[in-house]
């Protein structure tokens, strides 16, 4: 049974000049156990899509479709049953470690807070559940460092931080946005040992622009392009013999692959071509791409891809 | 209606006040102390706003006081800005042993209190208004170098600036022509909001009688008025006009201000009206 | 706690800002053009008799060079001995604090109450921003700002206490003061008028610094987080949000108290309530340089204090500040 | 919320140093207003009674009283001097019933009350007159100066004072009543206390009609004094209120705060009128103006000029400014309050005339450009600036006078400006380097005939404001010291006048009232006639009945 079953979601956003649609009906199913990895270049709404299933984004985003999480759809919910599910059922770790964390509290304030909202835990137990958690990240000394402030530690320490207080109530569901972003090579790829450890038994949806992150934590990848997906699949396979030309592209571009870049810019917002999205970028488009917008189809067992080609 | 409708009402009511500060002789009737009626005529059509104890025209000398009011608001805030721009952004620019010593000798000044101060050296003058202005300009201008300074250094360190200095700009070609115009938004609101405080503040001053109690402006009016009888008289016409005077000025760079500050600084954008 | 050398340093700074003011007040009050025995003798006679002006500059040590009188006078304040006045010949430190207390009678309701409600108001708009309600309070606090405070006072003593005849026309108590003693509600009665006053202007002042810094906290990542935590709205304002935003809050706060005792001047002209400002305006005019050189003395203290309990303040809130790492 | 302990310790500290401050800070509060010991119910204060006056202050300094030794201010009604002077050019009787002077006026013998007592009990006897004076000069004190003139006071029994002079002085009367004159105050108390500079009286013990009950909070009170051997008052004591803005006053009147204001302008007089239970009078003539000039300074050293512009003053117009002003109508002495020695002749010598005043100036080498402007007999434009001290009494007046000026002179090409002085001594200074300045002051000053020494140069004053120096005039002043013989004085006084109206160092200009308005309804006889212009004076103190 799926745990996360997210259908039609749809995001525009009303800013003064009218209104910017940045998602586009997105359907994507997560089960219990799936590390699902969303990947995309940077603005096509992969965070934006993370944030409108914790319910985050802010006022003026308008938000359609639906996100069921057992069987409750998480956009019709109140704000209180919301908060229920922040943090408990879902929990997210932010891009950017170093502004996420609040510089005014404690480290192990800002870890035993989610504790204290969620559970019971108090006093001594905290105090030791907060350890227990820190020392299982790989948190040195973890007595002392809790009394400290973000400031005092390192891009990657404050990583293990981020995702210590994720864990903190064994949430059914984690986010995690570009956990690895701004870190230097050695310690991204201790982050993505560590990440691979604690995810081990986990639900994931790990959002990266990352083609290394995604094929080595996830079990499944979706390809966001302009606001929707445009493929789907085993992430093994997926690399393996991507369909979607922006798929092969967004390979080809990684450094492993020889980085050959896709011609071309993403559409801004709003501002995406007749027919196919990808069309104008596309080295395989005819003249139906630049008319016809393509459906998301399935395509073998389990794969889906957004394109004309496979019609 | 959005804040930038309120940019333009406001700019218009500083043109209608500056207007009639510049043509103050072509719009007041009579001279500002030329005593033209009996005193306490309530206001008739020799007479716009009536007169005051002595018989002088209200409404003539609410015109001329303008002029009193406005040359100190804007002279003092001209004059603030300018020092702290030019000492903020040579800080900013050079920084090093320079900014330290500067900015311990401010640390050192800050706690000397200002308003006293102010009000001593005046006596050193024959209190006039272009001294007293020059004095509070130069008083103010301590706070406001480290306003300007902070984004000033941040700004010297940018990539543009070392871009410049590559292909071998001068100091002063950078300092003039790239620090400078990226501060204008800050340095125009910070303009502006002094002149509002300077105003008031200068409106004060005069209303408490600390300095030349000969010159027409509104805050000895409404001094005057105040202590010779119009609140137990009831002579609205004498009290109200250089008050509301006061507050029409003050409100228009307040709302220029607020929305100056807004169209330079996106975030507190979200206020729409 | 606090890193010693940082308080060190700052301590350091508050000794030579003293120093400095105190030499400055001096030299500035004593070079001020006219001295306190001419008006005097003027005011109450026609001629001015030498012998009598000879003689009080002799008895106040005004005839000696003016780095002797310095000297005599820091080494004076160094021992605790502010001077006499030289209008009544009164001691000039408990005579500044009586007028000092009766001013802090409005003036520190009014600046707590300030802060306080300033900070609660603009944390509470700056949080809403953008609603109708922040808006309506947003614009009247900027046409409120905007309006002079003597202005307000004068509209406020015409409508409330002569129109109305809500409250007294000024003064600190009514006359039964005379028979029964201070009553503290009549006190409050009679300063309630000023002191709202008082703390609409500083709620103002304070509302716009405070909506603002809370606008720019609201939109950091970290309230994302906390709210991704699932804390509710409030644990988010009052635990993450008002900390940070009371950062910019510490050093406009610093300038409002030491500021207090000028600050009054207004409020006290108009309200008939002779404290502290209008001693200062008064010795100002008399030429009474002890009395001035306490007020300024004091004033400064009041300053340094202000700013080190400030900066104390500042790095208690902020951490960064704290561990010396600016 | 899990916190180390270091952290709680942390945070009990500051917040309990914030508490600690903000207790502090309250306890000053209450230290310094007497909060805390305003229970002690002291014995003394007395309920107050519906006969006591309330009287409006102008400033809290007005009423912080120190002693009657130094400069800071005493209660009204409490010490008494010698004599106490009368408006009309005489002097009543106060600690002395009656006084004789020998005919050189050297010796001057006070025949003092038999009946004084302090308020503390003890007999007022002679020698604390003499006590009085030996104690100012030996502490060198800032008031000795006003008895310069005594060489030695001598005490032949407990109730005769023999004061000698150093040099004959005919207006000594004047000099020890006239503001700040000087008050007798008493030896059991003074002669413990040996730093008078810096002593702060508590008691206020002294002879008067009044004793000094408190001063607290913005008021002071005085209460009548049982004991008196003079005309008792009639009232059961004074209550002085601070209430700084003259309007302020003028409302706490309306609502029967206040019993009395005085100084009102004419204006809120009239709007009083109709009132219920108020009562208006007015005091003539209590302030006078002239137009003076500096005879040292270029053009006012041209006699002519002086006459010309003695012409060129409006009087009447300046003094329907005024409201209640009238025209002076003599050289200098004011005719009503100097009585008998002014000089009929000089009356009305000033007329306001333009045309005389151009005709004068072009028979004595003025002439005028093209654009009109006066032209001096050096050939440059004549341009004056007249000083004005700002925070000098009764500038406002002046003020009108200026603009009244400025429009006639104006007429007659003359160039006016004005510049303001915060400060008595920059603003003597300004008087001394320009030609024409603007004098007002209250005619206590100015109404007997040794005022007119203020136009003299004498061993004793060696310049005037006016540089006048004319030694015929000179000579008559020292005249008028040495004598004691009424009718010398007079016929002395009147040519001085003369030799004045023909020197013109001052044109007068108007003199003003002080008007005053009572609650009708509360107390009668304010308006004790002509002379009596201060409602804290003791005589009108003592004279006021209650209605009821």
């Amino acid at each position: 049974m799926s745990l996360l079953e997210i259908a039609g979601l749809s995001v525009q956003f009303e800013g003064r000049d009218g209104t910017v649609p940045v998602l586009d009906n997105i359907d994507l199913e997560i089960n219990s156990g799936d590390r699902v990895a969303l990947i995309g270049e940077s603005g096509c709404g992969k965070t934006v899509f993370g944030m409108s299933v914790m319910r985050l984004l802010p006022s003026n985003a308008r938000v359609t479709g639906s996100a069921r999480y057992a069987g409750r759809d998480l956009l019709l919910a109140d704000e209180r049953e919301m908060q229920q599910v922040r943090g408990k059922k879902i929990a997210m770790i932010s891009q950017n470690s170093a502004s996420v964390l609040n510089p005014v509290l404690t480290i192990g304030d800002q870890i035993a807070e989610s504790l204290t909202i969620h559970t019971s835990c108090r006093g001594k137990d905290l105090h030791r559940e907060v350890i227990a958690l820190l020392t299982s990240l790989g948190i040195e000394r973890p007595e002392e460092n809790m009394q400290k402030y973000p400031h005092q530690f390192s891009g990657g320490m404050r990583e293990r931080i981020l995702i210590a207080m994720a864990l903190a109530c064994n949430p059914d569901l984690i986010i995690a946005d570009e956990p690895t972003s701004g870190l230097d090579a050695l310690v991204k790829a201790q982050i993505l040992e560590l990440l691979r450890t604690v995810m081990q038994d986990r639900t994931l949806l790990l959002i990266t622009h990352d083609l290394g992150t995604a094929s080595a934590l996830a079990s499944h990848t979706a390809v966001m392009y302009a606001g929707e997906i445009v493929e789907y699949g085993p992430t093994q396979e997926l690399f393996t013999y991507p369909l979607h030309p922006y798929t092969q592209g967004l390979i080809a571009a990684s450094p492993s692959a020889g980085f050959h870049p896709i011609p071309g810019v993403s559409p801004a917002p709003g501002q995406v071509p007749p027919g196919c999205w990808f069309c104008p970028r596309c080295t395989c488009a005819t003249d139906r791409c630049s008319t016809g917008h393509p459906s998301l189809k399935k395509t073998g067992t389990n794969r889906q891809v957004r394109c004309l080609r496979y019609d | 209606m959005t804040r930038n409708a309120f940019l333009w009402i406001s700019v218009a009511i500083l043109a209608v006040y500056f207007t009639v500060a510049l043509l103050a002789p072509f719009i007041a009737p009579y001279g500002a102390t030329e005593i033209t009626g009996s005193p306490f005529q309530p206001p008739d059509s020799g007479h716009l706003f009536g007169t005051n104890d002595v018989g002088q025209d209200i409404f003539s000398q609410l015109v001329y006081g303008s002029r009193v009011t406005l040359i100190f608001g804007f002279c003092s805030a001209l004059l603030s800005v300018s020092i702290s721009t030019c000492a903020g952004i040579v800080l900013g620019y050079y920084g090093g042993n320079l900014d330290e010593v500067v900015c311990r000798i401010l640390d050192i000044l800050m706690p000397i209190p200002i308003f006293p101060l102010l009000i001593v050296l005046t006596t050193f003058f024959n209190p006039g208004i272009v001294q007293v202005s020059i004095l509070m300009g130069v008083l103010g201008s301590i706070h406001g170098i480290r306003l300007i300074r902070a984004p000033a250094l941040s700004l010297a360190e940018t990539p543009f600036i070392e871009g410049a200095r590559s292909i071998g700009a001068t100091d002063l070609r950078i300092m003039s022509r790239h620090i400078l115009p990226n501060l204008m938004p800050v340095v125009t609101a910070k303009f502006v909001s002094s002149s509002q405080h300077y105003l008031v503040m200068g409106v004060g001053l005069s209303f408490i009688g600390l300095w030349d109690t000969m010159t027409v402006d509104w805050g000895s009016m409404i001094q005057n008025a105040y202590s010779s009888g119009a609140l137990s008289l009831g002579l609205w016409w004498w009290i109200l006009p250089p008050g509301i005077a006061v507050v029409g000025i003050s409100l228009a760079l307040a709302l220029a201000g607020y929305s100056l500050e807004e169209s330079f600084n996106p975030r507190l954008e979200v206020n729409r009206i | 706690m606090i890193d010693g050398h940082y308080l060190l340093r700052r301590i350091g700074y508050s000794g030579a800002a003293f120093v400095i003011c105190v030499t400055l007040t001096f030299f500035i009050l004593h070079l001020m053009p006219g001295d306190y025995i001419t008006n005097y003798l003027l005011s109450i006679s026609n001629y001015l008799p030498q012998e009598a002006v000879d003689q009080f500059y002799q008895q106040y040590g005004l005839d000696r060079p003016l780095w002797e009188q310095y000297v005599i006078y820091v080494c004076n304040i160094l021992q605790g001995h502010w001077g006499y006045s030289y209008q009544y010949g009164l001691p000039v430190f408990p005579m500044i604090m009586q007028k000092l207390t009766w001013s802090l009678v409005i003036l520190l309701p009014a600046v707590l109450l300030g802060i306080a409600i300033g900070i609660v108001l603009g944390a509470w708009s700056g949080w809403k921003s953008g609603g109708k309600k922040d808006l309506a309070l947003f614009n009247f606090m900027i046409v409120f700002r905007a309006i002079p405070e003597f202005w307000w006072a004068i509209m406020a003593v015409w409508v409330f206490a002569f129109s109305l005849q809500w409250f007294p026309l000024g003064g600190f108590t009514s006359i039964s003061v005379l028979s029964s003693g201070l009553n503290p509600w009549d006190v409050l009665y009679h300063a309630i008028l000023p002191i709202c006053l008082l703390t609409s202007f500083i709620v103002a002042g304070n509302y716009y610094v405070m909506r603002n810094s809370m606008i720019a906290v609201i939109g950091e990542d970290y309230i994302t987080t906390a709210r991704a935590k699932g804390l509710d709205e409030r644990a988010v304002l009052w635990r993450h949000a008002l900390k940070n935003a009371l950062l910019p809050m510490v050093t406009m706060t610093t300038f409002q108290v030491a500021g207090i005792i000028m600050g009054s001047v207004f409020i006290e002209t108009v309200f008939s309530w002779p404290g502290i400002g209008l001693l200062t305006t008064d010795a100002l005019r008399m030429r009474d340089l002890p009395i001035l050189e306490g007020i300024f003395l004091l004033d400064a203290l009041m300053t340094i204090g202000a700013m080190l309990a400030a900066d104390i303040l500042a790095s208690h809130l902020d951490p960064r500040i704290r561990m010396g790492d600016q | 919320m899990e916190e180390s302990s270091g952290q709680k310790r942390k945070r009990i500290i500051v917040y309990g140093g914030l508490c600690l401050i903000v207790i502090i800070a309250l306890c000053i509060a209450a230290w310094g207003s007497g909060i805390g010991n305003a229970a002690e119910g002291d014995s003394k204060n007395k309920e107050i009674s519906a006969d006591e006056v309330i009287i409006p202050a102008s400033s809290s300094s007005s009423i912080t009283y120190t002693s009657n030794m130094q400069k800071g201010g005493v209660p009204p009604g409490i010490y008494q001097g010698l004599v106490i002077k009368d408006l009309n050019g005489t002097f009543d009787p106060a600690l002395a019933e009656s006084w004789d002077v020998s005919a050189d006026a050297k010796t001057w013998t006070f025949h003092l009350a038999k009946d004084a007592l302090w308020s503390d009990g003890v007999p007022f006897t002679c020698a604390d007159v003499k006590f009085t004076n030996d104690y100012l000069k030996s502490n060198n004190l800032t008031l000795a100066f006003v008895l310069n003139d005594v060489q030695s006071i001598e005490c032949p029994d407990d109730s005769t004072a023999v004061i000698t002079l150093k040099t004959s002085y005919s207006g000594f009367l004047d000099q020890i009543s006239r503001q700040p004159g000087i008050t007798i105050s008493p030896q059991h108390i003074w002669q413990n206390i040996t730093d008078p500079q810096h002593y702060e009286d508590e008691k206020f013990i002294g002879t008067g009609p009044f004793v000094f009950d408190q001063n607290t909070a913005g008021y002071a009170r005085l209460l009548k004094n049982d004991a008196y051997y003079g005309k008792k008052a009639q009232i059961s004591g004074v209550v002085l209120k601070v209430i700084t803005n003259p309007d302020s006053q003028v409302l706490a009147l309306k609502n029967g705060e206040v019993d009395v204001v005085s100084d009102i302008s004419p204006a809120v007089a009239k709007s009083l009128d109709g009132e219920k239970n108020i009562a208006v009078y007015t005091v003539k003539d209590t302030g006078a103006y002239e137009v003076a000039f500096n005879l040292a300074q270029y053009p006012a050293n041209i006699t002519a000029f002086r006459r010309a512009i003695s012409h060129a003053v409006d009087r009447d117009t300046i003094s329907s400014l005024f409201g209640t002003g009238r025209p002076t109508e003599t050289t200098f002495l004011i005719p009503s309050l100097a009585g008998k020695y002014v000089n009929p002749e000089d009356v009305g010598m000033y007329t306001y005339n333009l045309t005389e005043a151009r005709e004068i100036l072009k028979n004595s080498g003025f002439t005028w450009d093209g654009k009109g402007l006066l032209l001096g007999p050096d050939g440059n434009v004549v341009t004056l600036t007249i000083p004005l001290g700002t925070k000098g009494q009764a500038s406002g007046g002046n003020q009108k006078i200026v603009s009244v000026l400025k429009n006639d002179w104006e007429k007659l090409g003359i160039t006016l400006s004005t510049v303001s002085y915060d400060d008595q001594k920059q603003y003597k200074k300004a008087i001394n380097a320009n030609a024409v300045f603007l004098d007002s002051f209250p005619v206590t000053l100015h109404d007997d005939a040794d005022a007119l020494t203020n136009f003299a140069v004498t061993p004793l004053q060696d310049t005037n404001y006016y540089n006048y120096n004319n030694p015929e005039y000179n000579a008559l002043v020292a005249g008028i010291r040495n004598t004691a013989d009424q009718t010398k004085i007079m016929s002395m006084a009147y040519q001085m006048q003369d030799i004045l109206a023909k020197d013109i160092p001052t044109v007068p200009v108007c003199t003003s009232d002080t008007i005053v308005a009572y609650r009708s309804d509360r107390f009668t006889g304010w308006d004790l006639g002509q002379g009596y212009y201060s409602v804290t004076d003791p005589r009108v103190l003592t004279n006021l009945i209650p209605v009821k």
